[in-house]
């Protein structure tokens, strides 16, 4: 190669802190705008010796790469023996379109520089915006999608209920009277709380019971529940607080017939 | 990180925030991701929900925030989404979900008592059409659902929150939220463990 | 159905629209879907984008409109959703990205004949992150893909639409467009049968 030391060593300098470039035409225009050249023939034969240079020290990349930057370094070759070779009157005219088109080529990668550089930019700024991925309004959140849900006006709501409200209330404490909490249902709830929780005290079994039939039928679901081993009672004091929790014998099954023990 | 943004600006972050957050974010969320102070935020929104001549409108469902079409354009942005074959709740969901939204959290015990009929079946379609939500369960034995109403169901009906239900008013010379909160308390009295 | 919306009512209404559309609409579809003629609704469009209290952006991808949070915000809203920074984009995909986004529609010949370099692992790297996608295939030998960039490539440079893209400008007196185009010619004189 025909590189000087020096030319060697200030690419080799500039390499270290630019380690590579995308491919030949990186390469070419970097050279000839360190060396504040236009882009012309003149310029490439100028930088033809550096470029061969560097590509003759592309060792660790693929033969892919070295091919791109090979054939390159063709180009100019060819296009720098054209300058030393004293020249004929230019007859032929297609001769000279390939370092043209290297020129051409070199002005619009160039261009494609410039136009990165400015997009660069705009992403230097950290101006990003993110799309709408919101929950967004209730129409489009709803689940069912054959049968969408008409809009109301909240005065639909006022009405019903000042419609029920005018009719019902009267009622209300009939309904409470007659209500009758059975010995099933009353040994459901305790199972219920002694399932969940694995221990309660008979105090939080007849916590919301307001009458004396509720507790007395409260109380005999317990003894019916202890009776058949479904559930185990401990009371460590005379009249103190007495605790419920799963016997042995939990078995659900065991509740099936358990109403008759008090068909008497 | 100290804020330099104007009460506009902020107004017009949360805006940004409320259009990206999968979820509604309340305004503590939004003080503490964007690291702006909540009197800041509060300040913001304060200016956001003035503007007049938006498309949306925030809609505060407890205490979280999310933007909803406003109900200025519901016709139209249903003609658009192509929500003209709608289907109508019945006068018992109307009237169930209404008891919901005034009074809740309320089990079906509760709603029970006020209507004198069974509601499980209308609980379940509410639920299903995501009008209401479990919101907590009773401290008593059985420990039965309470209900409460959802965003959707603000949604449908253009309320911003539940500060903007009509009050009730005075029926046969009572107050109608006394009515329905003595109604309440008698259920609770007898509630039962069937929502075990 | 006639409307009687302001210029205003009806850039509130596309507003509303786009927050619940689940794909971004058109504004064909938008006047049809609403019933609202295609006239007035840009009308209302050219509006609603001249709103500078907005927390958000029109951006248009191609036709298609759609709602994204303020490139101003930025920091704040990926603060919010506990985003880090983007990766960084190398030079080789940036400079490829730059190519697809200025000289779009482009194949990967075309992009090479500019580079100078082979391209197909930069343009496999851009199409996994969602920068570019293919938009058509050239009706030349072997139907080679041209590729575009996405509502995504918008988003990440905080563009409204491709005429916000910084203009190219002159170089050594020759318009920057004019010589990519040159450039991109020449390939496809040579287009070759490998996207195949």
């Amino acid at each position: 190669m025909m590189a000087s030391n020096l030319g060697e060593l200030s690419l080799h300098a500039y390499q270290t802190r630019l380690p590579s470039f995308e491919g030949p035409l990186d390469l070419l225009l970097h050279l000839i705008e360190r060396q504040k050249l236009d882009i012309s023939e003149v310029s490439l034969v100028a930088v033809t010796d550096q470029f061969l240079d560097h590509v003759a020290n592309l060792d660790e990349r693929g033969p892919h790469i070295i091919a791109e930057f090979t054939s390159v370094g063709t180009r100019l070759t060819v296009l720098k023996s054209r300058w030393l070779l004293p020249k004929p009157p230019v007859t032929d005219e297609e001769e000279s379109p390939d370092p043209d088109d290297l020129v051409e080529q070199l002005r619009a990668y160039q261009q494609l520089k410039k136009a990165t550089a400015q997009l660069n930019e705009r992403l230097g700024e950290g101006f990003s915006s993110y799309a709408h991925t919101g929950t967004g309004p209730v129409v489009r959140v709803q689940a069912s999608k054959e049968t969408r849900l008409a809009t109301y006006e909240p005065k639909v709501l006022l009405a019903a209920i000042r419609r029920r409200l005018s009719v019902v209330p009267k009622t209300i404490q009939a309904i409470r009277a007659r209500k009758i909490v059975s010995i099933r249902e009353m040994t459901d709830r305790i199972l219920a709380a002694v399932n969940g929780k694995g221990q309660v005290s008979f105090a939080q079994v007849t916590a919301d019971a307001t009458t004396r039939t509720d507790r007395a039928t409260a109380f005999l679901a317990v003894l019916v529940l202890v009776r058949r081993r479904i559930i185990d009672v401990e009371q460590n004091e005379l009249f103190g607080g007495i605790d419920l929790r799963s016997g042995e014998g939990m078995d659900p099954d065991a509740l099936l017939d358990m109403e008759s023990d008090f068909v008497n | 990180m100290p804020v330099d943004y104007t009460t506009e600006e902020t107004g017009a972050l949360i805006e940004a925030i409320l259009l990206v957050s999968t979820e509604p974010p309340t305004i503590d969320e939004i003080a503490v991701g964007t690291e702006i102070s909540v009197k800041e935020i509060e300040e913001g929104l304060a200016w956001l929900e003035q503007q007049t001549d938006r498309g949306w409108l925030i809609q505060r469902h407890g205490r979280r925030l999310s933007l909803v079409t406003h109900p200025r354009y519901a016709d139209r942005v249903r003609m658009f989404l192509g929500l003209d074959r709608e289907a109508k709740l019945s006068s018992a969901s109307l009237e169930t979900l209404a008891l919901v939204a005034y009074q809740q959290p309320v089990t079906r015990s509760e709603i029970e008592a006020v209507r004198g009929v069974d509601s499980s079946g209308v609980l379940a379609t509410l639920h299903a059409r995501g009008m209401i939500e479990p919101v907590a369960r009773l401290a008593t034995v059985g420990n039965p659902i309470q209900y409460g109403t959802t965003a959707i169901f603000l949604s449908h009906f253009g309320l911003q929150s539940l500060d903007d239900l009509p009050p009730i008013g005075i029926i046969n010379g009572k107050d109608g939220h006394e009515m329905l909160a003595a109604a309440q308390a008698s259920a609770m009295a007898t509630e039962t463990a069937d929502e075990a």
